[in-house]
């Protein structure tokens, strides 16, 4: 069977879904599933293969013929859709249940089928105009799922502002799109390298499609948006969604004649986004949100092997570029699973406790084992430490832009600043995420909620495994995605498809496979050793101090204190801050919270300029008829003006 | 024949509304001349007639490519209207209906109109006939709406002539024998005064521009929209600014035959970006739903006469724009009617959670919000994109940023209007107004079936409509 | 079967000598102060005995208070395999392996906070929060250390990176990577590893309440950290690559032994900073590295 | 026979300041019906030989010009009891001046234009811009909806003098014309049945500021 089966049948499936789906629970998860599972034979046939599939109909919906396309590149990211779709929709069924939500459950079923389809769309549409109408459709349907729990206001502030910088970026697409099929005369799609005057519109893709991909200075939307969406709907979003955005940079960048300064600018950011995004994780005190800005650092991450990849291409396609595009896009494979996963830890702990401040938590371990199990594998993955995936993408990028710097290429001084922020990127990762395990599930409950949690029920708890075992498969056995990351490679830049430019992926994962081995045959022996020499259950050393309380542990506040005060002067703390004084001190109050960077210094003081005008604008509308005769004769005067001009010239 | 029937017979049932005793059964008047209006009107898009070069009117491509949109709109409109009309049997209908039905057969008339004198004077009567339907709620809101309405449109209506005037002028001045068709003028071409035609060309787009609502003659919009029922609303929106947009368009012809086309498109442009620019600026702001309505009505002139001054291209999409406008915003006034009613209010500050108290009808709204933002798959998408595109094509980069510019504003002023009605708690008013009035079927159907239509016009864009349009193009920018 | 013994012989070397490196600094201090001091072996003894002792755990306390040590000490075991000895090469190397054991590192120390955490102690929490922190600033002038390296040898294989000569940056790289040391392995000035004030701490607050096995676990894998540094740090400075095996071992075992005088003296004679300049200490070694990569884009092979 | 014609223009210049400066209301209805009659004549006075179209557009004109509308307004004014203009917008001495100003602009501007031979010497151009002109000025200045609706009649008799231009060769667009005149009768209908269902205070569009943002 060819993939064009598989992927008709999973269109049907999800029409179907979102149909039927609103009422029947159980038919929407066995169609979802379906459609996901031929989604992924799909695009296995396509990653394993050699060959592209492509279809060209004759039916034309909006006036162009429709035309799909799934090569190396596409299938790529359709595969991770298609796990991490399905994954979350058995994680929603047991998270967004009709009994706990009668009013949105079904539309949340309804929307999800459409996201999952639009989003697959994107990913097959060869033709401007379709996927720009497959662009808006996911767009609108994410908003729909962000803003399910309409009654909250910051539920509702979170998804207007998603959706008012999608459509930024939207409206960058229809420049792009408009102005490409201006200038080749088709709204078909295709590699364009040639033309070298199409150059400039490299930039406004990179705009349109970074807004979504939550590219650094245009990522404004990303953190409230997923914080705020229920959970399942966050780990699509963080998981998935996103990386719509990267598939296209990645998709256009490829097609495009790259601009000189490409590579370079996509560093750049790349790098701003890594650091400051996770920086900005760091001092978060909501989980989710946490989360999310971590999902920032992991897009420049990605972004960062991207460039290199461009930096390779405008220096004459060296082949450690390759490395770079190909870590890069195993990247995306594993930012997309982890961070999954770890949405679905987070959902889990909401849903048990209904809290996503981290202050409010702690010592879940005990009621949430498997939760807090595979939170902390999660975190270990994602944090890019070995055995687990996070590290072999990381390691892929490093090793391209190792060799770029080894090479001693022209792009040496665009390559150091970005692997030494990716290193400071990692440490602060994996600080980031050590807080957050450890706050939440390590030590006392800090409320009463949080001592009165449950574990999750199997619904919720079979995603997160399946999500964790596709972690260690990537992280123990790597090389069997090598095939899939070079044909991704070679038809993002043709003259890599040759296997020149190999990764020892197998050594490493050899590596990987004795570490996991020893480490578990390590701390099993020593868990025996510690119980057959007796051990003990005591109350943690308090030094003395007679009354400890569970309020009195280290928070994830003064756990990233530290790091907090070098980073003051980027993240601009709002502090406040009201000491105890005199004899009998009434309160004293501790508040501390980091505003996004650009949202408040850049984002609000210009709409705040915006609303200004216009409301200055309004005033003309005062309603004195004399007034609007004498706008009438203004603009008569004025027409008449510039049809002088007119002759003039 | 066929085509004087679409004059006529709107006009005779106008009449009979007046001498109709029952006021139950009278409202019925509008769907059945509007059914008939539509059938006759494409049929003669799917088999047009042949129009007489001379004749006054006729259905030229130009009619044939806008018309059918009116009729469709009226008969939505006369469908709602007869729902309507039961809801409010406290005011007296006689009046209203057979002015409505007027308007049907004046603006057929309208855009059929091939001779100068004609053109103006159907506008003039349009113009005249809105008069009672915009004072259809006899507050003293709708009297200032209807004074402010007559004022400034008459001032354009005085200026529309004294163009007129300037253009015959001109084709005496240069020899013509007085004839003003505008198929005569364009054959006169180069031979009309040149500073004559400039001057007409100045009255004509700012008197016609007027009608249009185009900034800074727009000031009569928001009160007219926000005072008149919401089928009213919908008819000046989709049909009577469309009388002068084609009005704009035919005499930009005369302008371009006489050689001034490009001083002609570069006062289009401005005046478009300028009517944008202004929308948006009020759309960012306003908090009265049926007033944001007219704002954006405003921004879609302006996206017209921007389309009419790039070319062959941008001409073509604007007539797509012209249909795909026309129907989405129809659907958003008569949603928004049914909120209105609901809510018994019309600002953001006094009206929230409508979706769960008018569910179907807030669907409609939002849906029509997305279209009417150029949110595929609907019509409006693709109309502008394909004035994005002509843009480029003909080199206008300043004008395409601009454009998108405000696009994306408009849809930050609408977004957030429309989802601070839609969503929230509703309050114990609303939720009383709820009981009291449950959506009929009649004021659900018609707003959703011109939905339907404006997705199906972008889906699937009718052969006979494209080459309509085409056609229109062809007559507007004859081949040298 | 080769590669077995080989892998055999190094783990012995590595495991059996790692301890002894604390011994000689304790003794150094000691003889500066003029006092006899604790036998060189002690930590050995120390070892031994809490290998037999039982454990007490705190009550808030998961499995991975146990677990925790385990993983962080094989990390370590697997960072030193990699080190080449001399002209022997790591155990197992390939492209890329530097970062393998830059992130087996920080694996380790993932694993070491974790364990802190568990207890909910707010001294152990201090003690995590401080070694993450530091760790982020270390992290990276490691990160520039390797990069110079790899740009001086035109290399990203750990035994070529080290076999080859260094050529100018080397002085300005030991220097930054000798100050990586002590922050990475807890020493004067960033903290000092017997005082009595928890407040003080790093990575003895971390192990407040460890006893046992456990401890002894990270006691070790503490001096195996040690001598990875001082392996790395000795290689760095001198070409061992070219030297004959024998010569090269004798040279590297001197260079390790001068690296733990070294340390033992600059504990004996500076005092613990306070924390706000620990920072500034880290930033100027990660300059000192990024000078050096300044320098090798000059010159040096490739 | 221009000259006279020039003579009658010349009066209704002269009508448009009496216009532009009364502060009476009938006084400026009375001027405007004034203007009306001499417009309606000067069909007569331009035609060479007589001709039945023109004749009946000449009296129709005179009619609803000079007659019918006038009294419109004046019922309209006792319905809504004004008398006179109170502080308006433009004070009369200004909007008097800026007349005549705009009068002396129109006669330059009327040069400038390029006209057949037989318009040239005739004022029918600088009369037409005047009018016009003073139009705009009663609208812009005045706050009383009738002498607003009065500055618009002045402005639509300028339009309908410089129709005359015209009346030669396509009559029946001037004819057409007349249709202004309905627009002015809606208005003052409007006014009327306003007033009947008093919702409309004292005609004073100062008070017609509800709808705004």
């Amino acid at each position: 069977m060819t993939p064009g089966a598989f992927l008709l049948a999973a269109a049907l499936c999800l029409a179907a879904g979102a149909v039927l789906g609103r009422g029947n629970p159980r038919l929407w998860l066995a169609l979802t599933l379906g459609a996901m599972a031929a989604t992924l034979t799909a695009s296995l046939i396509v990653c394993e293969g050699a060959v592209d599939w492509e279809w060209r109909s004759p039916l034309a919906p909006g006036g162009e013929p429709l035309h799909l396309r799934l090569d190396g590149l596409s299938a790529l990211f359709l595969a991770l859709l298609s796990v991490v779709g399905g994954a979350s929709a058995v994680f929603s069924r047991g998270y967004w249940t009709d009994e706990e939500h009668p009013d949105s459950a079904p539309s949340s079923r309804m929307w999800t089928s459409l996201l999952l389809a639009a989003m697959g769309s994107v990913l097959l549409a060869s033709n401007g105009l379709h996927l720009l109408i497959a662009w808006e459709l996911f767009t609108v349907s994410a908003y729909f799922l962000i803003t399910l729990d309409r009654r909250h206001r910051d539920v509702r502030a979170a998804g207007w502002l998603y959706l008012g910088a999608s459509h930024a970026g939207t409206m960058c697409l229809f420049a792009f799109f408009a102005a490409l099929s201006a200038r080749t005369g088709s709204w078909d799609l295709g590699p364009v390298r040639e033309q070298a005057g199409l150059a400039p519109l490299f930039w406004l893709a990179l705009f349109g499609f970074g807004v979504k991909g939550g590219m650094f200075p245009v990522h404004v939307w990303l953190p409230s948006a997923h914080a705020n969406a229920p959970s399942h709907v966050s780990a699509l979003m963080s998981g998935v969604a996103i990386n719509m955005g990267i598939y296209g940079i990645a998709r256009f960048s490829g097609w495009l004649p790259l601009p000189a300064a490409s590579g370079w600018v996509l560093l750049g950011v790349g790098s701003a986004g890594a650091l400051l995004g996770i920086a900005l994780a760091f001092v978060q005190n909501d989980l989710k949100r946490l989360l999310a800005y971590c999902s920032v650092e992991n897009v420049g991450v990605i972004l960062i092997g991207v460039g290199g990849a461009l930096l390779a291409v405008t220096h004459g396609g060296a082949p450690w570029g390759k490395l770079a595009i190909a870590g890069a896009l195993l990247h995306v494979w594993n930012h997309g699973l982890s961070k999954a996963l770890l949405f679905f830890g987070a959902g889990s702990v909401l849903h048990a406790t209904g809290k996503r401040e981290m202050t409010q938590l702690g010592g879940l371990w005990r009621a949430m084992p498997w939760t807090a199990g595979l939170f902390a594998f999660g975190a270990v993955a994602i944090s890019g430490l070995p055995p687990l995936n996070g590290f072999i993408s990381e390691w892929l990028v490093y090793l391209g832009l190792f060799d770029a710097a080894a090479s001693r290429s022209p792009g040496l001084w665009g390559v150091v600043p970005a692997v030494i922020i990716l290193g400071m990127a990692g440490a602060l990762a994996l600080a980031t995420f050590v807080k957050a395990s450890a706050t939440v599930f390590l030590g006392a409950p800090r409320t009463r909620t949080a001592a009165g949690a449950r574990e999750c029920g199997m619904l919720m708890r079979a995603p997160m495994l399946a999500l964790a075992g596709a972690c260690s498969v990537i992280g123990l056995a790597p090389a069997l995605f090598w095939r899939p990351l070079e044909r991704a490679a070679g038809s993002w830049h043709p003259a890599w498809a040759a296997s020149e430019g190999q990764a020892p992926l197998a050594a490493a994962g050899l590596a990987h496979v004795a570490l996991a081995a020893v480490a578990c045959a390590a701390a099993a022996w020593l868990w025996r050793k510690a119980h057959a020499n007796g051990l003990r259950r005591a109350p943690t050393w308090d030094c003395g101090y007679s009354a400890p309380t569970a309020r009195m542990q280290y928070s994830g506040g003064s756990f990233s204190g530290i790091a907090m005060g070098w980073f003051a002067g980027i993240l601009g703390p709002e502090r406040v801050l009201h000491r105890p004084h005199g004899p009998f001190p009434v309160r004293a109050i501790r508040m501390e919270r980091v505003p996004d960077t650009v949202l408040a210094h850049v984002m609000e003081p210009a709409s705040d300029a915006v609303l200004r005008l216009s409301g200055a604008a309004r005033r003309l509308q005062h309603g004195r008829l004399q007034f609007y005769i004498v706008y009438l004769l203004c603009g008569l005067t004025v027409v008449a003006l510039l049809t002088w001009i007119g002759v003039g010239q | 024949m066929r085509e004087f029937l679409l004059i006529i017979l709107p006009l005779a049932g106008a009449a009979l509304a007046v001498l109709w005793p029952s006021e139950r059964t009278r409202p019925w008047l509008m769907p059945a001349v509007g059914s008939v209006h539509t059938v006759l009107a494409f049929w003669l898009l799917f088999s047009p007639p042949h129009v007489a070069p001379g004749a006054w009117f006729g259905f030229d491509p130009i009619a044939r490519s806008v018309l059918p949109a009116v009729s469709l709109l009226f008969l939505a409109c006369a469908a709602y209207g007869v729902t309507y009309l039961r809801i409010r049997t406290e005011r007296p209908n006689r009046v209203f209906v057979a002015s409505l039905l007027a308007i049907l057969g004046l603006l057929s008339a309208g855009h059929q109109a091939r001779h100068l004198g004609m053109l103006w004077i159907t506008t003039e009567a349009v113009t005249l006939t809105a008069v009672p339907l915009l004072h259809f709620n006899g507050t003293s809101r709708a009297f200032e709406a209807t004074w402010k309405y007559l004022l400034v449109g008459g001032t354009g209506i005085a200026l529309s002539l004294l163009g007129s005037f300037c253009l015959g002028y001109a084709s005496v001045r240069g020899g013509g024998n007085g004839d003003l068709t505008f198929v005569a003028l364009m054959a006169q071409g180069a031979g009309l005064s040149r500073p004559w035609v400039l001057i007409a060309w100045v009255f004509l787009l700012v008197g016609y521009g007027t009608k249009m609502g185009l900034a800074p003659m727009h000031t009569w919009k928001p009160d007219a929209y926000g005072e008149a029922p919401a089928i009213v609303g919908a008819m000046l929106a989709g049909g009577v600014t469309t009388v002068a947009f084609t009005a704009v368009l035919r005499v930009r012809a005369v302008i371009n035959a006489a050689g001034e086309g490009l001083a002609a498109d570069r006062t289009l442009l401005a005046i478009g970006l300028f009517s944008m620019l202004v929308a948006v600026l009020f759309l960012l702001g306003t908090r009265d739903f049926k007033r944001m309505l007219a704002y954006s009505s405003v921004e879609h002139m302006g996206i017209l006469v921007i389309g009419a001054a790039l070319g062959p291209a941008g001409l073509w999409a604007a007539f797509f724009h012209v249909w795909s406008n026309g129907l989405t915003k129809g659907a958003l006034f008569l949603s928004a009617g049914n909120i209105r009613r609901a809510a018994g209010a019309r600002t953001a500050d006094e009206v929230r959670g409508m979706s769960s108290v008018t569910p179907q009808s807030a669907a409609i709204f939002v849906a029509g919000m997305f279209a009417v933002t150029a949110c595929p798959p609907f019509g409006p998408f693709f109309s502008e994109l394909r004035v994005i595109r002509a843009a480029f094509e003909t080199g206008h980069l300043a004008v395409a940023a601009m454009f998108l510019a405000c696009l994306l504003f408009a849809f930050f002023g609408l977004t957030r209007l429309v989802f601070s009605i839609v969503d929230g708690r509703p309050r114990t008013a609303e939720k009383g107004a709820a009981k009291r009035i449950r959506e009929k079927a009649g004021v659900i159907i018609p707003p959703l079936a011109l939905m339907g239509i404006s997705l199906w016009l972008g889906l699937a864009t009718p052969a006979a409509l494209r080459e309509a349009w085409t056609d229109a193009v062809a007559q507007l920018y004859p081949a040298p | 079967m080769r590669f077995v013994l080989e892998t055999i012989l190094r783990l012995a070397l590595w495991l059996l000598l790692a301890p002894l490196l604390p011994g000689i600094i304790n003794k150094v201090k000691a003889w500066a102060a003029g006092r006899r001091g604790p036998p060189v072996l002690q930590l050995y003894y120390d070892l031994s005995r809490l290998w037999s002792k039982g454990v007490v755990m705190s009550t808030l306390a998961s499995p991975g208070f146990i677990v925790g040590p385990a993983v962080a000490w094989v990390a370590l075991v697997g960072a030193a395999l990699l080190m080449p000895l001399g002209g022997a090469g790591g155990a197992l190397s390939f492209r890329g392996d530097v970062l393998l054991l830059v992130y087996l590192l920080a694996l380790a120390r993932f694993c070491t906070a974790w364990a802190a955490l568990e207890t909910g102690s707010a001294f152990e929490g201090m003690g995590a929060a401080r070694e993450v922190s530091y760790a982020v600033l270390s992290e990276v002038a490691l990160i520039t250390a390797v990069l110079s390296l790899s740009v001086q040898t035109g290399n990203v294989t750990l035994t070529d990176m080290l076999a080859l000569s260094v050529g100018s940056g080397a002085v300005l790289l030991a220097a930054g990577l000798f100050a990586v040391l002590l922050a990475e392995n807890c020493r004067v000035p960033f903290d000092d590893p017997n005082t009595h004030l928890e407040l003080t701490m790093v990575h003895e607050a971390m192990i407040l309440d460890h006893s046992g096995p456990p401890l002894a676990v990270i006691l070790h894998g503490a001096s195996l950290k040690l001598m990875l540094f001082a392996v790395l740090l000795s290689q760095v400075v001198l070409p061992l690559g070219q030297l004959a095996p024998l010569a090269a071992a004798a040279t590297l075992i001197g260079t390790v032994f001068g690296v733990t005088v070294a340390i033992g003296l600059v504990e004996s004679l500076t005092a613990r900073f306070a924390f706000k300049r620990v920072p500034l200490l880290l930033t100027a070694a990660f300059l000192l590295c990024l000078f050096a990569l300044l320098l090798a884009r000059k010159g040096g092979v490739g | 026979m221009s000259s006279t014609m020039n003579l009658m223009i010349g009066m209704a210049m002269g009508l448009n300041l009496l216009a532009l400066g009364g502060s009476r209301v009938p006084q400026v209805i009375r001027a405007v019906a004034a203007q009306g009659i001499l417009l309606g004549v000067l069909p007569l006075m331009l035609e060479h030989e007589f001709d039945w179209m023109v004749a009946l557009v000449a009296v129709v004109t005179v009619m609803v010009k000079g007659f019918l509308i006038p009294s419109l307004l004046h019922r309209a004014m006792r319905a809504a009891k004004i008398e006179r203009e109170i502080d308006p917008f433009i004070g009369f001495v200004p909007s008097l001046l800026l007349g005549a100003a705009g009068t002396i602009a129109a006669v330059a501007a009327a040069r400038m234009l390029p006209l057949l031979p037989e318009h040239t010497g005739t004022l029918l151009v600088p009369g037409a811009l005047a009018s016009i002109f003073t139009g705009f000025i009663l609208l812009i200045g005045r706050v009383k909806a009738i002498s607003q609706v009065c500055g618009y009649l002045i402005l639509e008799n300028g339009i309908y003098l410089f129709g005359l231009l015209l009346i030669h060769s396509t009559p029946l667009l001037v004819e057409s014309g007349i249709l202004l005149d309905l627009t002015v009768g809606v208005f003052v209908i409007g006014i009327i049945v306003d007033r009947i269902q008093r919702a409309f205070d004292s005609l004073d569009t100062r008070k017609l500021t509800v709808l705004r943002e």
